[in-house]
């Protein structure tokens, strides 16, 4: 308490020169928290985001919400000018492009469940290929019989796709609306018996472990 | 459903030589497709129809066309093209024949899902084009080109990637001369095991007793063994001496270590 | 002269914002003359520079002429805030690298366990400085004769490595579909505790976890 009122909170509009600094300063996108660390004690940075974003709203760089974190970006529309920035990336295969997407959509989703959608096995490498891109990562593990582990999309996805949340992937909301994204089994007559779901619920992950 | 309806449209041959036309242009492709899946995609396109309203039965005829005619060229397909085939013959058997009623899943059940499977291919190969036409970084739009650091601190991290953690794991587990943990003891007693084998034995021991009458039968020829099951089962006295089970002597320096039960 | 025609400059406005995303994205500052360069025919940068370098003025950053060229700056008064950025990151070593993965994959483990997996003996600084980075920490003491220490992952592990849990870790066998491991191993080797992966294959339904 003593340090609050020692030092004050230096005042908004200087806390939006700070922000702006830092996140200007940085090539990869900032969290709240991030920010947080390193202003003076008792900023917030929320409000001090909001204002900037509403500054820099049509310039030439604007500040942008990726995922949680934020970053100025240079503005779409000018892509045409910075053909001396561009960075020559490997092309992805159909099939990494495919489980990104699946990756993406159905998040979060396990290898037999991609190769499911996709009617074939994942080759070795793709998986990989994306991690290695720091694209998806490993999610939860699925609480159902074997426990599968899942994928989901990174910080950096959202980063390098300019996206504010996975809500906002193109056609997300029309694809749900047409069931397309639901999981459904396939009525298969040679499948294991039903029991499976049932178990589920019952199955009881393995001993806790101390983190 | 529309596959009720083919049922009754079966035969006319113009169809098959159709089929038969475009089997062949596929199969020059074969290579092209990502799985049967993705094959009967691009045939289900030709139908020109919504694939939510696509003909089952026409689809599996004509795949079915595909396949007979790769047999015939002598191509040799895929187990899995092969597996979707078998499957295929087994539904368009089934929708041509009388609903059985038995059938837990009907075959306009086991149709819906293949063209529902169709469709989500479908879905997801539009949204994996539109994400892949969103602006990306570093090729429609920019991060700072020179990231500032004005700072004089100057601190060392180490990182790895989780990548990095599991092939080395993976590195370690299957190299040549792993052995399963535990398992490699033929050599070595544990002071686990003297343990296990002195607690009973202990209780016999009343008048004082040399420390090598305890180490296990078999121990004591070769050299290395009978170190560890020496060390080993010295470890465990000292623990029982400890714990107040037993006593143990020695008159001189290298000389025999004598234990006995402590009464 | 027929192209000027044809092709009109953009408005002043516009060319501040090329200029801006122009020297923002730059990796070296930009003369003039670079400028006028990728900018579109007819343009002019230096009313666009005048322009922009007021409207920077007494923000967190700033247009600044450095010799011939211009550059963004951070406002020299905010220096302070900008010191963490200088940390020099290495990669980890492959000796330290294999012992995280044990202590991850194995924990709670002995010193002697994780020798007794790498078959080679730790030498002394690998365990400090998985404990200094904040990847390790001791965990209970074995309960075995001569009470071992133990070692365990932490929070911050889980953090840099994305992880939810230890338990999302895959196994061998996910490792090797993933195509993440080459050499075949002996058969017998690869009993995981958990088998896992045998069902994997069998499409289990989600729950229905989505967002």
């Amino acid at each position: 308490m003593s340090d609050d009122s020692l030092f004050e909170a230096p005042p908004l509009a200087e806390q939006e020169r700070m922000v702006e600094a830092l996140l200007f300063a940085s090539a990869a996108p900032l969290t709240v928290g991030e920010l947080q660390a390193r202003l003076p004690h008792g900023c917030d940075a929320r409000p001090a985001l909001e204002n900037l974003a509403k500054r820099y709203q049509g310039r030439g760089v604007e500040l942008r919400k990726l995922g949680e974190a934020w970053a100025f970006r240079t503005s779409s529309d000018l892509a045409h000018l910075m053909t001396r920035e561009t960075v020559e990336t490997r092309k992805l295969s159909r099939a990494a492009v495919e489980t990104l997407a699946i990756v993406a959509y159905h998040q979060p989703v396990t290898r037999a469940e991609i190769e499911e959608i996709r009617g074939v096995s994942l080759s070795k490498g793709t998986i990989e290929q994306l991690m290695e891109l720091d694209w998806i990562r490993l999610g939860k593990r699925r609480m159902t019989p074997g426990r599968p582990v899942t994928f989901v999309v990174t910080g950096a996805f959202m980063d390098h796709f300019g996206l504010e949340s996975v809500r906002d992937l193109p056609g997300l909301k029309e694809l749900r609306a047409a069931g397309l994204l639901e999981a459904t089994p396939p009525p298969d007559m040679l499948s294991e018996p039903e029991a499976d779901e049932a178990q589920d619920d019952m199955f009881t992950p393995p001993p806790p472990d101390e983190d | 459903m529309d596959s009720q309806d083919d049922a009754f449209e079966e035969g006319p041959a113009r169809d098959e030589v159709a089929d038969r036309l475009a089997a062949e242009a596929l199969i020059v492709d074969v290579d092209g497709f990502e799985g049967p899946l993705d094959l009967l995609l691009t045939m289900a396109r030709t139908q020109k129809v919504d694939l939510a309203k696509i003909s089952v039965l026409a689809l599996a005829r004509q795949y079915l066309a595909f396949v007979e005619k790769a047999r015939e060229l002598r191509i040799e397909l895929a187990a899995d093209y092969l597996v979707m085939a078998a499957w295929l013959a087994f539904l368009k058997s089934r929708l041509l024949l009388p609903p059985d009623p038995t059938e837990e899943v009907s075959a306009e059940d086991l149709a819906a899902h293949l063209a529902f499977q169709l469709e989500r291919l479908e879905a997801m190969r539009k949204s994996a084009a539109r994400l892949m036409a969103r602006d990306q970084l570093g090729r429609d739009v920019f991060a700072r080109g020179e990231p500032q650091v004005q700072g004089r601190v100057r601190r060392v991290t180490y990182t790895a990637t989780l990548l990095d953690l599991m092939q080395g794991y993976a590195r370690l587990r299957t190299k040549d001369e792993f052995r399963p943990f535990v398992m490699d003891r033929e050599g070595v007693l544990t002071m686990e095991e003297a343990l296990e084998r002195l607690r009973p034995l202990i209780g016999h021991t009343g008048d004082w007793t040399d420390l090598r009458a305890f180490l296990p039968d078999g121990w004591e020829e070769d050299p290395k063994r009978r170190r560890s099951a020496t060390a080993a089962t010295f470890a465990a006295t000292l623990e029982l001496a400890k714990h107040g089970k037993l006593e143990l002597r020695q008159s001189d320096t290298f000389a025999p270590i004598q234990i006995r039960r402590r009464a």
